[in-house]
């Protein structure tokens, strides 16, 4: 499938989204190439998640259109599922665990291992499960394995399991909504690997972050949010880690002068 | 053959009383049937389904399965349904006799084995209520409100019995099915009857055959604004209230099944059955009606839960 | 209502309206707080036989009023106590605990009736009758009584602590321990409420009837549920409408009255009251969400 | 039990549940599919009315036999299909939506049938009564069609992806959608599904009582509800006990049975069985954790 | 009330808690001096969390006793309301705001301010929250104000929610559970601002945080945790932020080979 010609994995056009009457983003045109990491980055509620999540099915806009692989793709037709078959992988800012459930059925729910009749194949996935949890995320805590239910879990070993997911079902596309958030030292680095690793082994990223050095260290190229709209487009290099930092807080600080001259 | 011991030393039967412990038209048949028991010793067993046919069904090889002596049965089911299963009982030497709704087919078969009826012929019933209506001063072209039970198909003879009456009496009549919330619990009846009266200012009369309702019509002519009389009232049952009723004259007519003796006689037939090989016996239990000038004598025993 | 015009340009049948809501009103107010706590109250039935038992009772054997008044209102106060204590104290689910409890009390109440009603034609004599159930010129005292308990169930829910901490509860239990919510002291005074809430309940219809019946209430459950889902309050908790439960008891009482009035023939009228039903629930759901038809239509194709 | 040890020894008791508990458990079956993905289904006792009615109707008229079990089969699915339909399709909380639909169904029904019941006595003479209710020995055949399903049932949630569905779409919707869960197609499904198996529990019925009753199905209302509560399923979704419910089904039954043959008087039974359905529920939960009753404790002192 | 004399805000001793089969702190002693920032560290699933809910009133312990201002506290009487009494103010990891409730209700849940009857004051609590949203958190997002229920919020509006909350109950101890996860720069900043300004008004806080630089930065004391047990406590000046880094991360080192050793 990866070896078909194609220039965006995705390409988001004209892209609007009502809540009620909050409009989240307005006119958004967003592409994420073959190769590419992009960094997504902005303000508390600049639009970021919706962007995200209007790209992976799970929400649908107001107005737009979505290319994936550069074909068309009817809203109708389209949802998490449907993303999954198309090889997009996502980590979501909110819960995405079913709290009940072992970490076994986490961990494949949506795409379970089955026979052909849609059993599932139980000892195959708490294997794997255990596989993953042990070695590529590498919990150590105490008495955690593919049977314990999400409850039990920590902040930090959540985030564990939704990224040790998404580092396993390796996909075209990687959407990371702020993954690092709530892991330690050593589990932080593993994410940034990852990443690095997603960029070699010839696959896309998009990556949302409020630490900066890290999407700054990452990023082939940064999209910066504001109020629901792309307000800059940052490529590698262009910019050093301190100017980037001192150029969004500006950013922020004009707004807050329109804000104040508009009222 | 006579010893100390009372008749039904030592026997067991398994009854069952109708809709819920308690109820309007069943409490006076417990009492009777548990007045019976402790008059010839018998260790009685009451089994309450809520009017639901098929829980009688279950109640009865429930019943079958303790191999009591006897079994008392509702009608309700009906004839086809309880065949095969009392044909089993009779088979086991179970007497089986049965009260409240008449199942003649099996009544014809078992006779010789003690299958007995205690209960008023449901159509008859309804018949002899409307009946007392006409006669209460209906004219042929009146209009009549029927209120009953059509889609239960037993407790529905006593409808259809009332409503063949009125019309045989020329009476125009209007038929409403009672909603399941009204048959179990009647006072929401007011609002619905205030509706159609007010919407059917010209109706002469009211009857039917449930209880509870009966109770309440009453209140829903009070509140409609009528006098008592201006509505001929048929109704059943003799509750608390439809006493009072009668007494203000707001009901001009009761039928009285006299419950108590469909308690006390399928006892007394399943005893005499058991020991002395007896005969069923098909007793018509109630073929009065209560009218405001009789209801006087009635109410202390009423109020025990008797009448 | 559309059908059956001269039924419902007299007076005579909201005076009928007026008598028959009050009890159903009471308890769907009570229902809307419970419901807001994400709980739910199945005993209810039960207490309106077993309260309006203690009443008649009482009134009947001893000539009490207002100490048999107070008596039921206990009756119910304890029944919704032990609820309290089932659901909170010891984690039993609301919806097994009150369902269990309505089989319990209602046995009780048979057991300690003997299966008996009760008339109490006397009461009409009381003053405690004339204080609930008597009549201001037409107008039926219970109406106004019911309107002030809705007019401040609606400011405990909106605009008092307690009401708030249901709110909260109702949207997550979790969420309410964490920001310092005595949560399960709340359930218990929650479900105690219901308790008497549904015993004046009872009070009034023992009353208005001057009967007790050993059944009474059975036929309530469905109905005062019904008005609080009808009125818009959502099964998932966190919120309530009074307002909308105070509509809904009066349309879920009038729809059958209103059916029967307009003609519909015997057989029909439950079928049309399921229909009217959820066309009352859907219409709701539309006004509020215009977006839910669409999704509809694009379900039926793919499910998002 | 205990109570009335004759009874009790006999098989012939046994045989008799196993006659009884049949539709009883398919219902509580299904129902437990249900409240694990965090619904509830409150239409099914008009579907045991109406499927029954279809079959015995296609019966009595026709003579059908294979074509009139499909038949009320396929009435079981639409009524299913509707109920998922409102539920996911246009969003009306399913408590609300599948009340509506019992009235509305219950009501068709009796328009019907006219408010008759039918008898079906011939339905013996055929094969499908064999099949379906015939007897092995003294061995019922229901109890084995049921058997067979509950194994079916326990593989279907625990094991094969729908059940998955349905455990997480129990736990959070939201969750469910966000890992890519067809939400409201497999509600869709599943009330469906409930609808079937009710419409089989129909058919059981009125084959093995030779008999369609217009009124049949509204006394399972509470006691199949009871089954699964009793076995363990939470009422908050996302996990559910097949085998908790199969026991609870023959539990409920006995209850009431093993009451009546112990001589308790009869106005005594229902406050019993009150008492029994909380006991049981209590000592489930104490079992599965001691720390409630030290937290009781506290409870009256001070909350948490 | 923090006039009187006292030595630690809030002391626990010995304390021990287990989940069913797993102990997520084994024997801790832990306290908190009248004006000390205190930053707490360690892995993912060290218990952390654990020991705050503890302290703050969320959880009982297995065992162990509590002091506060230096008296003992019956476990019995302890609950999230009385700590609030107390004067403690905590931010906790998990959510803590009511989805479908709007901000003023949130802001002032659980302590309420109301006539003596118990009913609110509606117009009081929106305007005081109106001006914590827009003044002191900084809100400058499409059509948020003390109405909005928290549902409408992006994950870092809740976060600032919360936040916020704890900013305005000017408290004695304030314990923050990463109370920078999902904050955008300039909101971090004030979250540090807030830190540094507890220090300066002499109250104590308890600070969790994964970030080592923040916490480095601001604690006068760090406490690691590590599998339920503290290993270590680090005092201000003690170690450089590099040298704190590598010393946990040959904590992490040493654990896994004492677990792959034992196994
Ligand atoms: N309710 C619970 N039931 C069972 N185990 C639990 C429960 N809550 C926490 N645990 C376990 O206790 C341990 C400590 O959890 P805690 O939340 O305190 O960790 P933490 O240090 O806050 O981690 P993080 O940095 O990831 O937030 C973890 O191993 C977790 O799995
Ligand atoms: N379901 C919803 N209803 C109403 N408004 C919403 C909803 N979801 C998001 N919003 C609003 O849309 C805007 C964008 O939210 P979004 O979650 O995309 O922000 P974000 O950039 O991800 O922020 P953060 O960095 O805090 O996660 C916010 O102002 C939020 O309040
Ligand atoms: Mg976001
Ligand atoms: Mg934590």
């Amino acid at each position: 499938m990866s070896g078909s010609e194609y220039r965006d994995v995705v390409r988001l056009e004209n892209i609007q989204m009502h809540y009620g009457n909050v409009q989240a983003l307005s006119d958004i045109n967003f592409a994420v190439g073959r190769n590419e990491i992009v960094g997504l980055i902005g303000d508390n509620g600049a639009g970021k998640s919706t962007l995200i999540k209007i790209m992976t099915g799970v929400e649908r806009p107001t107005a737009g259109n979505l290319y994936i692989r550069d074909k068309k793709v009817d809203w109708e037709g389209y949802s998490v599922g449907r993303a999954h078959e198309l090889r997009f992988e996502t980590v979501y800012q909110e819960k995405s665990l079913g709290e009940k459930q072992p970490l076994w059925r986490n961990f494949f729910v949506g795409r379970q291992i089955t026979n052909r009749l849609g059993f599932i194949k139980v000892k195959q996935q708490k294997q794997i499960a255990n596989d993953v949890l042990l070695n590529q995320i590498g919990f150590r805590g105490a008495g955690i394995d593919a049977d314990s239910p999400v409850a039990q879990l920590s902040g930090g070993e959540r985030q564990g399991v939704a990224i040790g997911r998404a580092m396993h079902f390796d996909s075209d596309l990687i959407v990371l909504d702020e993954p690092t958030v709530a892991l330690a030292i050593t589990e932080v680095r593993k994410v940034l690997d990852f990443v690095r690793g997603i960029k070699e082994s010839g696959r896309a990223c998009v990556y949302i972050e409020h630490n900066l050095a890290h999407v700054h260290e990452l990023a082939d190229r940064l999209v910066v949010l504001d109020r629901g709209r792309v307000v800059r487009e940052i490529h590698k290099g262009e910019m050093s880690l301190a100017e980037l930092t001192s150029a969004l807080i500006d950013l922020q600080h004009a707004k807050v002068e329109t804000a104040e001259a508009g009222s | 053959q006579s010893s100390d011991k009372p008749l039904g030393d030592g026997m067991v039967m398994y009854m069952q009383m109708g809709g819920n412990a308690g109820d309007g038209a069943t409490l006076a048949r417990t009492t009777g049937a548990r007045d019976a028991a402790k008059a010839f010793g018998l260790q009685l067993i009451e089994q309450y389904s809520a009017w639901q046919p098929e829980t009688m069904l279950n109640h009865f090889r429930e019943g079958m399965a303790a191999s009591p002596a006897c079994i008392g049965i509702m009608g309700h089911p009906g004839s086809d349904a309880f065949a095969d299963l009392v044909d089993e009982a009779r088979e086991a030497g179970i007497v089986v006799t049965s009260g409240n709704a008449p199942l003649t087919e099996l009544y014809n078969k078992h006779q010789a084995g003690g299958f007995g009826y205690a209960g008023v012929d449901l159509f008859t019933g309804g018949y002899i209520t409307g009946k007392s209506m006409a006669d209460q001063g209906l004219q042929k072209g009146d209009k009549a409100l029927v209120y009953g039970l059509l889609s239960e198909a037993e407790r529905g003879q006593s409808t259809l019995g009332l409503k063949t009456a009125l019309e045989e009496a020329g009476v125009t009549v209007d038929y409403l099915e009672i909603s399941p919330e009204v048959n179990s619990d009647s006072s929401l009846v007011v609002p619905i009857l205030a509706a159609y009266l007010a919407n059917n200012p010209d109706v002469k009369a009211i009857g039917t055959q449930h209880g509870g309702v009966t109770a309440f019509i009453p209140k829903a002519l009070e509140d409609s604004g009528k006098k008592p009389g201006d509505v001929v009232v048929g109704g059943i049952d003799l509750a608390p209230a439809t006493i009072d009723g009668l007494e203000e004259g707001w009901i001009s007519t009761v039928l009285d099944q006299q419950l108590y003796l469909q308690g006390f006689l399928p006892v007394t037939q399943c005893v005499l059955s058991a020991k002395y090989g007896f005969t069923g016996l098909f007793t018509n239990t109630g073929s009065g009606t209560v009218t405001p000038k009789t209801i006087g004598a009635l109410v202390p025993l009423i109020e025990k839960g008797i009448r | 209502m559309v059908l059956a015009p001269n039924v419902f340009l007299g007076y005579r049948i909201y005076m009928s309206f007026l008598i028959t809501v009050p009890p159903i009103l009471l308890l769907a107010l009570g229902l809307t707080l419970v419901i807001a706590a994400g709980e739910i109250d199945l005993s209810f039935p039960s207490v309106i036989a077993f309260s309006g038992f203690l009443f008649a009772y009482l009134f009947k054997t001893y000539e009490l009023t207002w100490l048999a008044l107070l008596a039921a209102l206990a009756g119910g106060a304890l029944i919704g106590f032990v609820n309290g204590i089932l659901v909170a104290g010891i984690g039993v689910p609301s919806i097994i605990a009150t369902l269990a409890m309505q089989f319990f009390w209602g046995g009780i109440t048979t057991v300690l009736s003997g299966g008996l009603s009760y008339n109490i034609r006397a009461v009409k004599e009381t003053a405690l009758w004339e204080v609930f159930v008597g009549r201001i010129g037409v107008l039926p005292v219970q109406s106004l009584w019911v309107l002030a308990l809705a007019i401040f169930l609606w400011f405990l829910l909106n605009r008092h602590r307690f009401g708030e901490h249901l709110l909260f509860i109702g949207d997550s239990a979790k969420v309410a321990r964490v920001v310092g919510i005595p949560v399960n002291r709340e359930r218990i005074k929650l479900f105690t409420l219901m308790g008497v809430l549904a015993a004046f309940a009872a009070v009034l219809l023992t009353l208005e009837n001057k009967n007790f019946f050993n059944t009474q209430g059975q036929g309530f459950l469905l109905i005062a549920l019904a008005a609080v889902f009808i009125g818009g309050t959502s099964i998932f908790g966190g919120q309530g409408s009074i307002v909308g439960s105070f509509f809904g008891a009066f349309i879920i009482v009038m729809i059958e009255a209103g059916l029967v009035a307009s003609g519909i023939q015997g057989f029909w009228v439950r079928a049309v009251v399921g229909l009217v039903f959820i066309g009352a629930v859907i219409f709701h759901l539309l006004v509020e969400n215009p977006g839910r038809l669409a999704a509809l239509r694009r379900l039926l194709r793919r499910d998002g």
